[in-house]
């Protein structure tokens, strides 16, 4: 294993102390239990805005920490979702008394560990959703399966939602929020490489070095199938289609197009593939008004890529351009 | 061998021994098909229940497998979080305040576990998820006839497309694999039949 | 070669185009010559800061382009300088009248290529300076050799004269400020993989799994030498010590601390890096007051990192923190 | 066989041609010490050129030289870029406006292309760059012995620390390979040696 790391079971706290120290104008980090907040939180009045998730996606969750997205986030072990009391921690660290929204990422981890957290916080009074993010075309929904995977689309949630927040909505607006960008986003992911977990030390799995897996999730499970690498045209085309086909996009529509970065693909192969997804949306008629392109929702050093489309409205298009000041995403401030 | 709190809390810490010794088998296992945490996610909750059982055991059966319980729900997070804390916590009121567990209560024990981790995980059996292992034991009387029908029900799993957890974003793919949550409850469950007997 | 990749050959172009797709707000793109400039270029009467290298450094040195950092970069072939027309070309397009900075990285094709470039603008009648980078301590100094080469300091450099110039500083402050920034910054890298360029296909060196290189460069030259790879504790004390040694940095001084990713290196790994070289600054007396962490000088996907230490004083800590609007470095803005 | 200016382009045209068939072992030479892309440079700043030459043949050895120059300079980048560029630039020069190149214009044409590339780059013969393949090239008489001397002037840099260029970053772990431009400075005279011939 090549990792540049201590004690592989240290690495989660001993990387939020990084975080911590890289950051102190915007965040505070306590490490047991593990919770990034907001500097300058809790805001009396406003709504609480909090994710969390395994480590391995860095930069979500602690990255978008901040003014205009989220208030608090609570990194688990790495691919391992937080505990209730964390989760418990990280609200009670910013909540406003406005009400606190649970943006969780859809894996039965994910929702049982924030489930019971919501029941106890709920017991101690606390006014607090929850909305699911389950935007991965690569899988089949339906009632009698897991559902739909979180992916690229949590941390365009995050964005919309932390400045519905910011900019004062209520508890029923914010959730509103969510749920409408959740609705409109859809995600596919290809990967290159496998990532390697710290404690597990080897590849999550093995590629052959003509092959993909296609309709990756952000953990190292492997994908949906595996297929010939083709070349980028391919890869894009691999992910457009079904994404398109999903919702479905259509001629007309404005979207923000999200090309993220599973964390080992450079920036040089990402724009390339972006200005690839561009062309393609043009040539069907969807109007691209926003971008994001970037390592954003990572599975720590694979090599491959995500498509996320998000149907924008006047709305969604206006909170998406409000000012955020976060590690990882800032602009306006 | 009576069986009071300690024998309990012996028999947990047995678990937590073969949890430990097979973390590589359980993580290789979830690779297959998961993420590959499930046995670190497993060792590392049973250290804390250890850590915890050494700090101070509590009077009864109930109160230790409460402790477990708790633990391993503020421990351990991902699915195998919930899911066996919940297990614990149903099993640990379904005995009540007993001070000495009899076949009736460990047989009643199960069947709360099983009913809680359906409660909160909605899976059925066929579904390839550690629901195949406990609920072929939570219908035996022994705990020992309950660590060999776990192990049925682990290898059962085997063949299985998975529609819950991890493993159903596989879809077909998860064919040929042994659920690693099924694994890790026929083994937990034969620790105890171990200690028990 | 696992790569998101069409014609080896056109990867510069084909990028250029998707990140030219990306930030339409942002960057004007040309691709024959490869030019990135700023979108409300050129500014009469502001000093046009230029640079430019080779490509598969992403985001340098496009990703910093925009108000507040470059008026406009070329880029080169994967990791080969730009050509005088190249360079020529985005003078051409951002010149303001008020004189240009060319800020180049020292490396023998680079100094060739701008030094033509110089030349020939000034024959034109441009006012022209150049500033070289040189803040590797992996490579001796001397005037028998190359020289040290350019490396992490490029953003830092790049960032300081960027505003000065946004400010109104006219082309001899514009210097002045480079050659101060040049004359307090030190670097030093490591390798834990190869990066493989397009046009080749393979790695450009294979390193064991228990090895890693120190004193590495950014365009997938072998280090100075091997070593076998340490903990996180080893990895920045190898980085920091001849760094620290070298300016010499010393107890007092106030210093930005830059903890780069180069390119495959999760952010994970990353920060776990830099809370480690702060807590040692602070053991050492030195004070961090500013920072930077992320991939922001690369080598395509190539695991490992640099540590980049910059001795600031009120007008560099001014210039650090004014605002800036690109691709990849943003705030305030 | 006279040297006019078709004679010069059908060199050039050789001398492209081989650079090519090179690519890979001068990009292989460039990983060991450099970063991999002296075959690329090359292969692609002579392509551009065939294709200058292709679009029009100036009419003098002269003319000739200075496109090759001029292109290379324009599309090639890098260190080799610039260097080639200025070798072929004052060898330009050199020879003047004359219709035929003779011996001594040869011979006058390979000093000033030695002299470009030292002015340029500032590496001395020992410093392990294309200078150590270019000066003993320009002591000799004929295209032919100067080839020779190029071939072993860059076998020579085989045993060298490099104190210009990229390979002087790696210090001692220079030692054992031959310089790409050194090797490459020697297929061109090569090329150009038979192409005369
Ligand atoms: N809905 C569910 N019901 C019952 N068991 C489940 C369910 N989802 C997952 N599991 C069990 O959890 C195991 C995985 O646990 P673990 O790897 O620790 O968590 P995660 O999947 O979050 O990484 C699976 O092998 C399966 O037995
Ligand atoms: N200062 C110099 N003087 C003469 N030749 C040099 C000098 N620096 C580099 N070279 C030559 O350039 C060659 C490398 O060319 P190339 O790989 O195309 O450029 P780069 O080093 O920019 O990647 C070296 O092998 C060496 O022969
Ligand atoms: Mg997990
Ligand atoms: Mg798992
Ligand atoms: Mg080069
Ligand atoms: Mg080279």
């Amino acid at each position: 294993m090549k990792k540049i790391l201590n004690d592989p079971a240290a690495v989660v706290a001993q990387s939020l102390l990084g975080l911590a120290a890289a950051h102190p104008d915007l965040l505070r980090v306590t490490t047991d239990p593990a919770v990034v907040s907001r500097a300058d939180g809790p805001r009396p009045g406003k709504v609480a805005v909090v994710s969390g998730g395994g480590s391995g996606h860095e930069p979500l969750h602690g990255g978008f920490v901040g003014p205009g997205m989220l208030d608090a986030a609570c990194p688990g072990a790495v691919f391992t979702s937080p505990t209730p009391d964390q989760i418990q921690a990280a609200v009670s660290r910013v909540d406003g008394g406005a009400g606190v929204l649970l943006l969780v990422k859809n894996y039965t981890g994910d929702v049982l560990n924030f489930e019971t957290a919501a029941e106890l916080l709920a017991a101690d009074g606390v006014d607090v959703r929850t909305v699911l993010i389950d935007d991965d075309v690569a899988v089949r929904d339906s009632l009698y399966t897991a559902g739909r995977r979180g992916v690229g689309a949590t941390v365009l949630v995050e964005k919309v939602v932390g400045a519905a927040a910011e900019a004062g909505a209520d508890l029923a607006t914010c959730e509103r929020v969510a749920r409408a960008a959740v609705a409109g986003a859809r995600s596919m992911g290809i990967a290159l490489t496998a990532p390697t977990v710290p404690h597990v030390g080897e590849p999550s799995f093995t590629l052959a070095d003509d092959e993909m897996e296609v309709g990756i999730g952000i953990h190292g499970e492997p994908g949906r199938r595996r297929e010939r690498l083709t070349d980028a045209d391919g890869v894009v085309a691999a992910l457009l289609e079904p994404v398109l086909a999903d919702l479905p996009f259509a001629a007309g529509d404005e979207v923000l197009l999200f090309t993220n970065s599973m964390g080992g693909t450079p920036l040089l192969e990402l724009y390339l593939a972006h200005g690839i997804a561009e062309q393609s949306l043009v040539d069907k008629g969807i109007t691209v008004t926003r971008r994001l392109v970037g390592p954003y929702v990572t599975s720590l050093e694979m090599q491959g890529m995500s498509l996320t489309l998000l149907r924008l409205d006047d709305e969604l298009t206006r909170l998406w351009d409000a000012p955020v000041r976060t590690a990882a995403l800032r602009w306006g401030a | 061998m009576g069986c009071d709190a300690r024998a309990v809390a012996a028999a947990v810490r047995a678990a937590a021994a073969v949890v430990t010794a097979h973390r590589d088998e359980l993580v290789r296992l979830d690779q297959a098909i998961g993420d590959g945490d499930h046995g670190e996610n497993l060792k590392r909750g049973f250290g804390f229940v250890v850590q915890a059982l050494d700090e101070s055991t509590p009077d009864t059966p109930g109160a230790v497998l409460k402790l477990v319980a708790t633990t391993l729900i503020s421990k351990v997070g991902g699915a195998a979080g919930p899911l066996y804390g919940t297990a614990f916590l149903r099993a640990a009121t379904a005995v009540g305040d007993a001070t000495e567990l009899t076949p009736e209560l460990v047989a009643k024990a199960l069947r709360a576990a099983l009913e809680g981790v359906v409660a909160r995980g909605k899976a059925e059996v066929g579904d390839k998820t550690m629901v195949d292992a406990l609920a072929p034991a939570a219908e035996v009387g022994s705990l020992a006839a309950a660590a060999t029908a776990a192990e049925r029900g682990a290898e059962s799993t085997i063949p299985l497309v998975a529609r819950k957890g991890r493993a159903s974003y596989l879809g077909e793919r998860a064919i040929g694999h042994q659920d690693p949550g099924a694994r890790s409850t026929a083994l937990v469950l034969r620790a105890f039949a171990e200690a028990a007997s």
